[in-house]
């Protein structure tokens, strides 16, 4: 059947066509209801089928359904429904319509089969995801938007490359796992890295999520970088290096969290620590850990996305998202407050919340293959989102010091999405056999274990108790207006400065060069006007007598070029 | 070598004679076209062009020492009898059909652009037309940027 | 005009399609004017135009049964007779102008009173019809001289046509007096051409003539002919230095006028000359070989850059549109010019698909003109939220234009710069892309007007009649179409490009 | 600074601003944390390496760690931290967040 297998994407690429062509009123309506039907089509579907298109002697797999395609293609569909339910509010069509484009290639990306479809969508959620931080209409904004633009799109180009090396290789593109054997593989795992987030590629996720549209930051933190977890998920299973890499990941952005005085940056911060967990479990690659990765990127993206929403409501309401701007919002926004500490439940993975019950599976796995520093790390780093996203973010924006402002609670749709992602975290706090249903592999998995409760309220409990400690001491470090270094600074401040300094010295040259450059492209416009401007030679109105003497010309071309070589 | 060639060229000129006519007046024809500013001389030059190619059409149908090629009622016929080529000339008539329409449709404008305009000197059309250009560009200058608010 | 006697005849209905085929549209145009009723006149055309489009179908379905389909004119026998000759080149063109055809019939019934004085409308249609059968006749005729009487026949019904516009711009009338001055120069040069291929060969029907002079030495009879043929008709097919009549036609006549002749007519005649360059004079290889690579190559690589820049500049959608066409057809000649299976292909597909998207372009134009009274870029500020419909639509044929994968014009591009590579060209391949970002530059100037130009008013005014609608969205639909289902269009011009170069090699 | 009667009465955190209830939940939540510390008495632990077979080990750990990120943090933050215009106007932290698009509605406070 055809809707067995339909491309979902083609759903959300819709949109545009349609964008053009509809009124905003039917647009909103339409921007809600294509993530349902994909939700709904995604459950329909039977598993374990493919649609493959033949263009130009490849074999291209549009549709390639499986259990691991099939719980990112929902959690990506809720995501988008969600994300555009917070958005009612948005007028400006173009990010609008960029969002959905976003969310509809990272679903193609998803569904993808081989790389060079991958990489058509890899691509495409580079392209429409810029839009979200360049609908901000700053030139900053539009200088954030480039930078992270530019990486996207290198990330892209070097799984093109890795996808015509691996072809040469193998003579097949299909997006299968690979062993990290040969610069192939190698490059495509580079590229997948950039899109994770990897430590030292990372840079691009803090610098852009603070900077996208309050409801743009939403969007964007369900599904590049879910999108390079589900790539790794597929393509790199087991592979060790990655257990390495994610407990890194979830290490350092802990500190910066912790003095970063944004909020939204915070939570950017804390999404990369988030990632770490999942590039543990793919790096651990057994059934249990690829089910702990795929249930945590799902609820990850509710209670992400949950946390961000509700600073965004802030944001939307006091202008603001800094810290040291903020306090005791709880006054005017307490609905708002409460779902953010439902989010902040939620990912420090207090039991009952979503987050416990699919953090658990990827720390029992590690567990299971007695990684022990590894362990210790991770849990070391749930103490870390607790002292950031858990406590930092709720607290600081609405309790803490009162700051004087009295906004008004969030808007009704805000609160719905709010409202709705919250029910999700609870419910699959609550129920968590309703999630491990949809995973990639059967899961015999109870996570509500006395042993495991009781050890996780003491962690958490003696961690609150210890904040509780130091914030009546005094010691908690203060919010001041300020940035922190992070290692993009190597390539914002250090090597541009460089070349500037180095370019200083050619100072006359480049002044010749660009004195040349303006001359050639004056002369070159007033030869264009000569000629094809509005009243140029050739495009201004003939008189019949020069339009019949051409055709003598041309008649005469021919004759004496038959003349001359046909003798 | 030269001499050969102007021996050929003479030879040319003397058995082709009526090939030259028709080019000479082939040439009269377009250079009219070319020339004249007058619109009813440029179809004149038209005429006079398409109607060299008549004749020159005509005059490849001629078979030396043929008769017309009309089948006598009355005379006996010769089985040997030449005629000439009757094919070109049944074109010919059509392509005066098609001359003639050409013509009357070319005179029938004339008419009209006479009355919109005024005249029928093509330097002067030409202007005209140029000025309504110029006109509907410097409206478009006039706003400037295209993307400014009205 | 010979008819064929079709009561006496023991032959069956199909057997007399390619008559009928200009016959409809030739015997209908009488009617109009003699019913006189701008209204039933209106009917009979559509009618007239569904008739010939579907006797295109069948003729295509017979030509992929027998091959080629040929038929004796009055019973005589062809190389005395005229002879209608069918193969899949003509057979597949014949689909294009005849549907064509019909749906700017159907464009007129809800603009025709908007564009034409009411008391000429009759005799629009008349000449409407006149035209079709006049282009019919020249893709379906075997006999050179046949084809002359047709090419005369639109010809002179499109300058009447053009002349229409004059009761929105006076202009039109000098357009079509150029029209018909240049037009009628170049049909004299093509007959000088016929005749002296006459003095030559003595026959007139065209496979004869091709198969008398590969008996004959290249000599001169035969390059004057096939230089004055070219050139005549170059002309008549916008030729690049030759183009100067074109412009002018399309942006001052009625659009429905510029729709159709954007579609078919420079089309029909550059179908012409690739049936000149490889139905007749195809045993002349090395004479076609300098010509085209010397003159026409470049001339069409010179209408791309020159006319797409034009283009770029105008400030008027009409004459960017015409001068883009005169590109296009630059395109075509390139294609046409490689000499090659894959390059003629890329020529005949590009016909097809550019007839298509400009044909869409016009009718939006069309629709913008009736709505603004006026085509000026200053006029469609801000069109994308005024008239959703049309603009979309426009956006698709714009899109066609540049060659965006997913549309048509993305389909010949493709063939053609894969022709180009075949041949090892590489300057040639950087020309087509250079030039498809001059494409992108033009088009890209109209969408931004279109959609991102902040507009006077927000009112929504779309003159948009159900069959201009349908017609609108037709053409966009096979814009789309053909850009992703490419077995009607690649296959068929690849049989028609296989057989015409089969002549071809056969006399290398 | 604000109105008590129609305030208190809508917000659910109003309890944070009394210092008495405060001090009776901070209370609760130390009741709580020695509960649970004890609690390691009577169940029975699956402890996965050596280490964490120490009694009470979660909680020791997570105070022992969030006080030691605390002090990292501070740390790091000595090292680096700069001023919000560090990047120039080529960042966002630079500027305010455009106001277009917000909907800055105050909640009335009489």
């Amino acid at each position: 059947m055809f809707l067995n297998i339909f491309p979902i994407f083609l759903l959300f690429f819709l949109m545009l066509p349609l964008s053009l062509i509809f009124s905003w009123k039917t647009l909103r309506i339409l921007l809600l209801a294509i993530p349902i039907l994909g939700f709904l089509q995604i459950l329909s579907m039977d598993l374990n089928t493919s649609y493959v298109i033949n263009l130009m002697n490849l074999e291209l797999q549009l549709v390639r359904f499986d259990k691991l395609t099939r719980v990112f293609g929902l959690i990506f569909c809720l995501a988008a429904f969600l994300g555009n339910l917070y958005a009612w509010h948005v007028k400006d069509k173009i990010q609008q319509v960029a969002a959905i484009m976003y969310s509809g290639s990272a679903i193609g990306a998803v569904f993808a089969g081989d790389f060079v479809t991958l990489f058509f969508f890899w691509e495409g959620t580079a392209i429409a995801s810029v839009f979200l931080i360049w609908a901000r209409r700053t030139p900053a904004a539009y200088h954030t938007g480039m930078r992270y633009l530019l990486i996207q799109i290198i990330s892209g180009l070097i799984l093109l490359m890795g996808t015509v090396l691996h072809y040469k290789y193998t003579g097949s593109i299909e997006f299968s796992k690979l062993e990290l054997d040969s610069l192939a593989s190698w490059l495509i795992f580079i590229s997948f890295g950039i899109k994770c987030a990897f430590p030292f590629l990372h840079n691009w996720l803090q610098d852009s999520y603070p900077a996208a549209t309050v409801t743009g930051t939403v969007i964007l933190s369900a599904f590049t970088t879910k999108l390079a977890v589900y790539a790794l998920a597929r393509a790199f299973p087991g592979t060790e290096i990655l257990i390495y890499i994610g407990a890194a990941m979830t290490l350092f952005p802990i500190f910066f969290a912790e003095i970063e005085n944004d909020l939204r940056r915070v939570l950017a911060y804390s999404l990369n620590n988030q990632l770490g967990f999942m590039v543990v479990g793919i790096g651990i690659g057994t059934e249990m850990a690829l089910n702990g990765t795929a249930a945590h990127a799902f609820a990850h993206i509710l209670y992400k996305a949950l946390l961000f929403m509700s600073v965004g409501a802030v944001l939307f309401r006091t202008g603001t998202s800094k810290a040291s701007e903020l306090g005791g919002l709880y006054r005017t926004m307490p609905i708002t407050a409460t779902f953010c500490l439902v989010g902040a439940a939620s990912i420090s993975a207090f039991p009952l919340f979503s987050g416990f019950v699919t953090k658990s599976l990827i720390l029992d796995a590690v567990a299971y293959k007695h990684y022990q520093l590894i362990w210790f790390i991770l849990i070391f780093a749930s103490a870390g989102v607790l002292s950031h996203s858990g406590i930092k973010v709720p607290f600081f924006a609405f309790f803490s010091h009162d700051s004087g402002l009295r906004p008004k609670e969030a808007p009704f749709h805000m609160l719905m999405a709010m409202g709705l992602t919250s029910a999700l975290c609870i419910i699959i706090g609550i129920t968590p056999g309703l999630l491990y249903e949809y995973l990639p592999f059967e899961v015999s998995y109870k996570p509500y274990s006395t042993y495991h409760v009781i050890n996780q309220l003491q962690l958490l409990c003696f961690a609150i108790l210890s904040f509780i400690i130091i914030k009546w001491l005094n010691l908690l470090p203060q919010e001041i207006r300020s940035i922190n270094i992070d290692f993009d600074i190597i390539y914002r401040k250090v090597i541009p400065d460089f070349f500037k300094h180095m370019l200083g010295k050619f100072e006359v040259i480049i002044k010749i060069i660009s004195v040349v450059k303006l001359t050639l492209i004056e002369i070159i416009i007033s030869l264009l006007d000569k000629f094809i401007g509005s009243d140029g030679r050739i495009s201004r109105i003939w008189s019949t007598g020069n339009m019949v003497l051409w055709i003598a010309i041309v008649l005469s071309l021919i004759l004496v070029l038959n003349y001359s070589t046909n003798i | 070598m030269i001499g050969d060639t102007l021996s050929q060229v003479g030879t040319l000129l003397a058995t082709h004679s009526i090939y030259w006519l028709f080019i000479i007046l082939m040439m009269t024809g377009f250079y009219i076209v070319v020339s004249r500013g007058n619109l009813i001389k440029k179809i004149i030059g038209l005429n006079l062009f398409q109607t060299s190619v008549f004749l020159f059409y005509i005059s490849i149908g001629k078979v030396t020492g043929g008769t017309p090629p009309i089948l006598p009622m009355k005379l006996k016929v010769d089985d040997f009898s030449v005629y000439s080529n009757p094919l070109p000339h049944v074109l010919i008539l059509t392509a005066i059909v098609v001359g003639v329409a050409t013509t009357a449709l070319g005179l029938s404008l004339i008419i009209r652009i006479r009355e919109s305009y005024g005249t029928i000197e093509e330097s002067d059309l030409l202007e005209i037309n140029r000025k309504i250009f110029s006109r509907e560009n410097v409206q478009d200058l006039q706003q400037g940027d295209l993307f400014k608010d009205e | 005009m010979n008819s064929p006697d079709i009561i006496t005849s023991t032959k069956s209905f199909l057997d007399h399609l390619p008559v009928l085929q200009v016959l409809f549209p030739f015997a209908f145009a009488p009617l109009c004017v003699l019913f006189g009723h701008r209204k039933i006149a209106l009917y009979i055309t559509i009618s007239a135009c569904a008739l010939a489009f579907v006797i295109s179908l069948l003729l295509l379905r017979q030509v992929l049964i027998v091959g080629v389909v040929s038929y004796e004119l009055g019973g005589w026998p062809p190389p005395v007779g005229i002879e209608y000759r069918v193969d899949f080149l003509n057979a597949f063109l014949l689909v294009l102008v005849s549907g064509m055809a019909f749906l700017t019939s159907i464009y007129l019934i809800g603009t025709m009173h908007a564009e034409i004085e009411e008391d000429k409308q009759t005799l629009f249609l008349t000449c409407f019809l006149l035209c079709i059968s006049g282009l019919l006749g020249v893709l379906i005729t075997g006999d050179a001289f046949n084809l002359f009487v047709f090419l005369e026949i639109s010809s002179l019904s499109t300058y009447v046509m053009v002349a229409q516009g004059a009761n929105k711009d006076k202009r039109a009338l000098t357009a079509a007096f150029d029209y018909l001055v240049m037009g009628t120069i170049g049909a004299t040069f093509f007959v000088i051409g016929i005749g002296f291929l006459y003095a030559a060969t003595g026959t007139l029907n065209m496979y004869d003539i091709a198969e008398r002079i590969r008996e004959d030495l290249p000599n001169r009879t035969i390059q004057v002919a096939f230089a004055f043929i070219l050139v005549g008709l170059g002309l008549k097919g916008a030729l690049f230095p030759l183009h100067t009549w074109l412009p002018k036609a399309y942006s001052f006549s009625p659009t429905p006028t510029a729709v159709f002749l954007a579609s078919t007519a420079t089309k029909v005649a550059i179908y012409a000359i690739i049936r000149f360059l490889f139905s007749v004079f195809h045993s002349h290889p090395s004479m076609l070989e300098s010509v085209l690579i010397n003159i026409v190559m470049p001339l069409g690589i010179l209408a791309m850059f020159a006319a797409g820049g034009i283009a770029f500049y105008q400030r008027d959608l009409k004459r960017m549109l015409a001068f883009s066409s005169v590109s296009q057809i630059g395109y075509i000649l390139l294609g046409v010019s490689f000499m090659s299976t894959i390059g003629l292909t890329a020529a005949v597909v590009h016909l097809f698909n550019h007839g298509i998207s400009k044909a869409l372009l016009f009718v939006c134009t069309g629709i913008i003109f009736l709505s603004f009274g006026s085509s000026f870029y200053k006029n469609i500020k801000g069109l994308g939220r005024r008239m959703p419909w049309t603009s979309a639509a426009f956006l698709i044929g714009g899109l066609s234009l540049i060659g965006i994968p997913g549309t048509a014009g993305f389909i010949s591009k493709w063939l053609l710069v894969q022709a180009a590579i075949e041949q090892g060209s590489w300057l040639i391949v950087a020309a087509i892309l250079i030039s498809s970002l001059i494409a992108i530059l033009y088009v890209w100037q109209v969408t931004e007007i279109m959609y991102f130009a902040k507009s006077p008013s927000t009112e929504t005014k779309e003159y948009l009649g159900p069959s201009s609608f349908l017609i609108v969205w037709i053409l966009a639909f096979s814009t789309v179409f053909f850009g992703l289902n490419t077995s009607f269009t690649v296959e068929y011009s690849s049989k028609a490009a296989n057989l015409l170069m089969n002549n071809f090699t056969m006399e290398k | 600074m604000k109105n008590k009667e129609t305030n208190r009465s809508k917000n659910i955190y109003e309890w944070i601003e009394n210092p008495r209830i405060t001090r009776f939940l901070i209370l609760g939540f130390i009741i709580i944390c020695v509960g649970l510390f004890v609690s390691d008495f009577f169940y029975v632990r699956h402890p996965y390496f050596s280490i964490d077979k120490l009694f009470g080990f979660y909680g020791i750990y997570g105070f022992i760690m969030f006080t030691l990120i605390i002090f990292a943090s501070k740390a790091l933050r000595l090292l680096a931290m700069r001023t919000e215009n560090f990047y120039g106007s080529k960042a966002v932290d630079s500027e305010e967040y455009p106001n277009e698009e917000l909907d800055l509605e105050k909640k009335d406070v009489s």
